[in-house]
């Protein structure tokens, strides 16, 4: 497990996020390398089936992080993603998926030093998971069920 | 070949399913959680069951799987590498226990796999398969075999059917040169049949299918599809639980440099299945896709494929949630 | 049931409206929905516990809606249905007319929209207890019982999608599994394209559901994806303290939001 | 079939240190689909564009990935390149390879392989990019400035000098601010009002200028050129139009002891009246808080003394509904008060004052006509202590950065304490001495060197009352962090710059960010100082960050510029990164099912209905339709579509979930 380099993929909005990570880049923080970021205009943006599908991609965990409430740079998107994400978790628990692969985060424009910490509080964690082998095989036990059949 | 008749007492039913599935893949009825009937790979003898009406689902997924592999490809910056399926792996299948309607369905689907040309994944499928039929001793309202020309004892697409005796033991039907070789693989475990009675359950004929495919080549724009689908929801399931319904969607799922190329099920009944490009739907509504349905297979079938599109296991009724009554409405059709 | 048939008849002679939905015994005794036009056939409509199914699914339906102005059976599901379809613009309650029935079977003077919002006002909104005990038993179980729960349930999905197609809320016309650029959901069957379209079929109905149960019932394999929805249900009402199909207004949960909503994962 | 240029940047050696841009060049060019794939020094210079241009040109390109900085830094610059390359600017996409990769990462194996995910990722994007064409919408020539002091006034009066209407929203009853309140101005020590009404009266008569004083923002709706702004008029409780401005009320006005908040609370001022002598416009207000008729329902004495019958106790606030084009924020700053220093003795020695409170102290207007009295006996102090970073620059306090005025004004303090009190001793503790900009450093050296004020470079401890003495405990740390004990008579505080009161609720009513301290900020700290996040809302002066007056004037004329210069073209270009709705032909066959959900989550009331009609005029179908004007592009409408019948340009759902496939897959 010490050579598990967990992929890990960020969605994050233009406004407060994204250019959040540019100043921890400004100020030259260092954070992990194995967080990758999707740049969305803004978090109501951010389908939850993307989320699906960064798993099933292979992703071992995910970042979604935006504006603060109230500062979302068009007034309300965070808001919405907000409620999307309270029924998302919710559904996630009950069909038993593992929440903890998800970081949610609310990280500003001047949050530099913010960001760095997300990404590596969220990298330690995963590595402390371990790969998210429940979910590749079940996107595996596919083929395994057609092998099966045939 | 010709048929020849054999006992097979109750207790070497047992041991003949044990050597089957000691090295084979055996494919046989159990009762699930739920209470219903499902097909399941070598379930221990003591869990199959010798007694139900009908599976939720029907057997054609041994030789018609809902999701098939057709290839496999690799691109690189300049080609596309294709790598076909080995059929050769493709296993070989004794379906234990199924009605005559399901093992005659294989006949039916054959119609379709091979009209013009031969579906190699369908027929490699098909000669890796073994089916020992077991005819019916019980039967419910929805079942209409006896509508559709097959009865509770047909042994169409049996190697070897077996038959309830009166005894509790089974007379067996070897039908085929694979029936046979079964047989002759274990021939002490079969005795010479005595004239004894069977135990057949009776279904009641519900229509002539001649007069409804009679009916069917003028009915086209008749009033009656959209009176009769009106509560109709227009989903599946009626066509993925049927042993006939062989209409399927080529897909191709790419991710990075690999990819497959596939075909799994679908169903005329959605409205997806003739949309076209443009938005255009030639079947916009669902008493056009519940017509194409029946006129499938009561009128075209009969008409290309020499072959009825159905075989009357009634479990397109049985599972539909909102009763559309196939046998009912086919009733109705053979009298307007 | 001697009321609802009268009235049946009474709407279809003086042309009040076209056809009268409501339930009738089918041939083989299993009740089913019934698509009345004449009157001397409203005799054959039936309402008992049997008659569960609801019926607003075929509000928007293109061949019932063609019939005309519909007079439809409708239970406190279908009352919600027909509430959630006014309030995201599916239906006008000019176009039909509500066959109220309470729960004890007794047939309701509907006479407008309010009616029926005061109907469903003083109902209790929330799941049904039978599923309830099934939600609270569920809940009990630990994550890795849970998935391997579900995974179980899931697998013997076939994706004949008997569970949009009975759901009045999935009135689409074009459902995101049907959207191939991108292909958000493997067309294919199998335990992993299974699961996400019942995600995704729970999240769209999240905040609409109105606990009809209806696609759980339709299912021909026997899964119980009624109680994903249900469940999403007792949580929006947890968070937000909204039942759907309350309003003839848009109020769905997923297109409003309250600046101090709460939430306890959000870093 | 697509073809990719890919260019990847070193950024002289910003990327390359850790990134091996040579290895990443070579493998994104063996990517399906990518024609050309190249490395540079420095892509953003002259040279590194042409790279571009001539390769568009030669590989004919049907996309570029330029994998470099931030695109929130040089996306506009590249896609400009591309568009004179003859590509559709929107066929390029930026890999941010500098903030988000080499400049948080160390230089190993790891690092490069995440840079060539960034790059893949943006190929698989921008192979699904379509070429898009700007939207063009009016915009209204008006500018609103919030804000009345210099750099507002500043603002007004140059956008207004250009001929454009201009509408100034101040929400206290005279224009001025700060300024106003100052008595000299570093580094010159010229008189503040001396200078400055004459520019508050010019705001008042200018053609071109509306004047709303007593007024706030109430809700801003609409984007750049279309700004619909809700203003509140708080009651005067007065008619403008019949007031005179004699002042005759604010004399009779029985209740007298109201703390004066342009004395900083050093004086007193009625219950109606006019905030100071020179105040724009000269007319009085009703404080209905402290007025005696509003609290007990009678007196009305100002309205029987008023010659004009001007007064008006039943004026209700009035709403005025403004078509606005473009917005400068320009609202100032507030200091901290002493009362943030329990320490020093706040509360308990009325002789601890802050910057303010000494400038109204030294002001010939002032409570004290200009002599240095100090507040508990009027006593004229013998010996003042200066302490400058009073919260500034102190983390423990919360405060961090440097407040940037207090040097010089703490300078100028002392001189116009010595000025005033030639016998008296001045003492400034101090940290360092920030005094650069044009003749400070000169001016702080006068302090020091003529007027002989004592500089110590320390904290100061504590300060405490000994014997009707104020004891003030610090360190000198040039002299070995020796403890200094000064007995002073009075103490100035030097106290922090922060965010005007009601900056975080104005900012969000805006729709533009702040930051942790409130103040507002810019869309780029060094390139877009002027500009917010919010295209066609401007910055100007101290809302930003403590700011001195050349500083905010400088700004004010900057934002203005921008203000100009938008109202400049009768069109406005605006990226066309908007929703859509997919329609068909015939527009029957459309997806989208008319639900409205997107309405409802719209932020911009962007989403209108559209009718399709039969030929006998029912309606058929109902969809949902994209005002393209008024759409920000946020997207929360794409992700709720349930039949995926709206898209984003620009972040399309093939995009985006193109996106996250190359970003975990191999290729």
């Amino acid at each position: 497990m010490s050579d598990f380099e967990p992929k890990i993929v960020a969605f994050v909005c233009n406004w407060c996020t994204y250019a959040g990570a540019d100043l921890t880049g400004t100020s030259r923080i260092k954070y992990a390398s194995n967080v990758k970021i999707i740049r969305f205009p803004c978090t109501g943006r951010i389908d939850f089936m993307l989320l699906l599908k960064a798993f099933s991609n292979g992703a071992d965990g995910i970042i979604v992080s935006g504006c603060h409430p109230n500062d979302c740079h068009y007034t309300s998107g965070n808001f919405h993603a907000k409620r999307r994400w309270i029924m998302f978790k919710e559904l996630m628990d009950f069909m038993g998926i593992d929440m903890s692969r998800i970081t949610f985060s609310w990280v500003s424009a001047a949050e530099g030093a913010r960001w760095a910490e997300v990404v590596n509080t969220t990298v330690t964690r995963i590595r402390e998971l371990g790969p998210y082998v429940s979910y590749k095989e079940l996107v595996n036990k596919s083929v395994e069920e057609e092998v099966k059949n045939g | 070949m010709e048929t020849i008749r054999k006992l097979i007492r109750k207790q070497s039913l047992e041991k003949l399913y044990n050597n089957l599935a000691a090295n084979r893949k055996v494919y046989a009825p159990v009762i699930a959680a739920d209470k219903k009937a499902e097909y399941k790979y070598n379930p221990g003898f003591a869990d199959v069951t010798f007694d139900h009406i009908r599976s939720t689902l029907s057997v054609k997924n041994i030789v018609f799987p809902k999701v098939e592999n057709l290839f496999f490809y690799e691109n690189s910056k300049t080609e596309s590498t294709i790598t076909d399926i080995d059929l050769d792996k493709i296993p070989e299948v004794v379906l234990w226990g199924a009605h005559p309607c399901d093992n005659a369905a294989f006949d039916t689907l054959r119609s379709i796999f091979c009209w013009d040309t031969k579906d190699e994944f369908f027929s490699r499928r098909l000669e890796k398969l073994t089916v020992i039929g077991l005819g019916c001793h019980s039967s419910d309202e929805y079942c209409f075999c006896t509508s559709v020309g097959l009865s509770p004892s047909s042994s169409r697409g049996s190697d070897i059917l077996l038959t309830k005796l009166q005894t509790g033991d089974y007379q067996a039907e070897i039908l085929t040169a694979k029936g046979n070789e079964i047989v002759s693989s274990f021939p002490d475990l079969f005795e010479p049949l005595t004239d004894e009675k069977v135990d057949i359950t009776e279904v009641k004929q519900k229509f002539s299918h001649k007069q409804v495919t009679e009916k069917l080549a003028g009915a086209f724009e008749h009033e009656f599809w959209i009176a009769n689908s009106l509560r109709c929801i227009g989903c599946g399931a009626c066509a993925y639980v049927c042993p006939t319904c062989a209409c399927f969607d080529i897909q191709d799922e790419t991710k990075g440099k690999n990819g497959k190329r596939y075909r799994s099920w679908d169903s005329c009944g959605f409205g997806l299945f003739t949309l076209h490009t443009s938005g255009h739907n030639p079947r916009h509504v669902q008493s056009q896709r519940w017509r194409q349905r029946i006129m499938h297979k009561f009128s075209y079938m009969p008409d290309r494929n020499e072959s009825l599109g159905c075989v009357g296991c009634g479990r397109c009724s049985s599972g539909c949630p909102v009763d559309m009554n196939i046998a009912e409405q086919l009733e109705a059709l053979q009298n307007i | 049931m001697d009321n609802l048939i009268l009235r049946a008849k009474e709407l279809l002679e003086n042309k009040t409206v076209q056809v009268v939905i409501g339930y009738e015994a089918g041939p083989t005794g299993v009740v089913r929905p019934a698509f009345i036009s004449d009157p001397a056939n409203a005799d054959s409509l039936i309402y008992d516990e049997r008659c569960v199914q609801n019926l607003a699914v075929y509000l928007t339906k293109p061949e019932v809606k063609h019939l005309g102005r519909i007079a439809i059976v409708s239970s406190l599901p279908v009352m919600r249905s027909i509430m959630m379809l006014i309030s995201e613009q599916q239906i006008s309650y000019d176009e039909i007319v509500v066959l109220g029935i309470s729960a004890d079977g007794v047939l309701l003077d509907i006479a407008d929209l309010s009616v029926m919002q005061g109907y469903i006002d003083k109902s209790d909104l929330s799941n049904p207890v039978k599923y309830k005990e099934l939600l609270a038993e569920l809940k009990k179980l630990t994550p890795a019982e849970k998935f391997e729960y579900w995974q179980k349930e899931l697998s013997k999905c076939i994706k004949c999608y008997a569970c949009r197609q009975a759901c009045p809320m999935c009135y689409c016309t074009r459902c995101t599994v049907e959207v191939n650029q991108p292909q958000w959901i493997s067309v294919q069957s199998n335990a992993h394209g299974n699961m996400e379209w019942h995600i995704l079929r729970a999240m769209h109905l999240a905040g609409r559901c109105i606990s009809c149960g209806e696609c759980g019932r339709a299912c021909p394999v026997g899964i119980p994806c009624h109680l994903l929805t249900m469940h999403l249900t007792d949580q929006v009402y947890n968070y937000f303290k909204v039942y759907a199909g309350t309003s003839e207004k848009m109020n769905s949960v997923m297109s409003t939001y309250e600046p101090n909503d709460k939430e306890s994962f959000i870093v | 079939m697509a073809r990719i240029g890919v260019f990847v940047c070193h950024c002289g050696e910003n990327i390359s240190a850790t990134v091996d841009c040579g290895k990443v060049a070579e493998t994104i060019g063996n990517l399906k689909h990518v024609a050309y794939s190249t490395e540079y020094k420095y892509m953003c210079s002259d040279p590194g564009q042409t790279l571009i241009k001539d390769a568009i040109k030669e590989h004919n390109l049907t996309g570029v990935v330029v994998s470099a900085c931030s695109p929130r830094m040089h996306e506009p610059t590249f896609r400009k390149a591309c568009a004179e390359g003859g590509l559709n600017p929107f066929l390029c996409e930026m890999a941010n390879l500098r903030e988000h990769c080499s400049w948080v990462h160390e230089k190993n194996e790891l690092t490069t392989e995440k840079a060539i995910d960034i790059v893949r990722t943006q190929v698989e994007k921008v192979k699904l990019n379509s070429a898009l064409q700007p939207i063009k919408v009016p915009v209204t020539k008006t500018a609103m400035v919030i804000g009345g002091g210099i750099a507002g006034i500043q603002s007004a009066l140059d956008i207004a000098n250009t001929g454009h209407k201009v509408i100034m929203i101040e929400r206290s009853p005279s224009i001025g601010g700060h300024m106003s309140q100052l008595s000299e101005t570093f580094p010159t020590l010229d008189c503040s009002q001396c200078i400055l009404t004459p520019r508050m009266v010019e705001v008042a008569q200018h053609p071109n200028i509306t004047l709303y004083t007593y007024a706030e923002v109430e809700s801003v709706e609409g984007f750049i050129g279309n700004f619909k702004v809700k203003v509140r008029k708080k009651a005067k409780s007065l008619d403008e139009k019949a007031c005179t401005g004699c002042g005759l009320c604010t004399t009779k006005c029985p209740q007298k002891k109201i703390p004066n908040e342009f004395e900083q609370g050093m004086g007193m001022r009625p219950a109606i009246y006019v905030p100071f002598p020179q105040a724009v416009p000269n007319r009085p207000v009703i404080d209905r808080e402290n007025c005696t008729y509003y609290i007990k329902g009678k007196c009305k004495i100002c309205e029987i003394v008023c010659p004009t019958k001007a007064i008006r106790f039943d004026q209700p606030d009035e709403i005025l509904e403004l078509e606005i084009g473009a917005i400068v924020v320009a609202t100032g700053f507030d200091i901290k008060h002493a009362d943030f220093f329990p320490e020093y003795g706040h509360g308990r020695y009325k002789d601890i004052i802050d910057g303010l409170q000494f400038e109204r102290l030294a002001s010939a207007s002032g409570p004290t006509a200009g002599v240095i009295k100090r507040p508990s006996d009027g006593e004229i102090p013998k010996n003042i202590v200066f302490i400058a970073c009073a919260g500034s620059r102190d983390p423990a306090k919360g405060i961090a950065y440097c407040s940037k005025i207090c040097c010089m004004y703490t300078a100028k303090h002392a001189m116009l304490y010595k000025h005033k009190v030639h016998e008296g001793k001045a003492h400034v503790f101090y940290m360092d001495i920030r005094s650069g900009g044009k003749n400070y450093d000169e001016f702080v050296r006068r302090a020091i060197e003529e007027d002989h004020v004592n500089y110590i470079r320390g904290r100061v401890s504590t300060v405490f009352e000994r014997d009707g003495k104020l004891i003030v405990k610090g360190v000198d740390t040039l002299l070995g962090a020796q403890q200094v004990e000064i007995v002073a008579d009075m103490v100035v505080l030097a106290t922090a710059g922060v965010a005007s009161s009601g900056a975080e609720d104005l900012a969000q009513k805006l729709h533009v960010s702040y930051d942790s301290h409130k103040f507002f900020a810019e869309a780029h700290p060094k390139l877009k100082p002027v500009e917010t996040n919010t295209a066609g809302i401007f910055l100007a002066g101290a809302c930003q960050n403590p700011k001195d007056i050349p500083d905010a004037v400088s700004q004010a004329s900057g934002a203005a510029v921008k203000v100009a210069a938008l109202f400049s073209q009768s069109e406005l270009t605006r990226e066309p990164l908007v929703a859509i709705v997919n329609r068909t032909s015939p527009p029957t066959y459309s997806t989208c099912v008319g639900c409205f959900m997107c309405q409802s989550v719209c932020p911009y009331q962007a989403i209108e209905r559209e009718e399709f009609k039969a030929r006998d005029g029912k309606v058929v179908k109902t969809v949902a339709k994209i005002n393209e004007g008024l759409c920000q592009g946020c997207g929360t409408c794409v992700a709720l579509c349930r039949s995926k019948s709206i898209d984003l340009l620009g972040y399309s759902n093939t995009q985006v979930y193109a996106e996250v496939v190359a970003l975990l897959n191999e290729y």
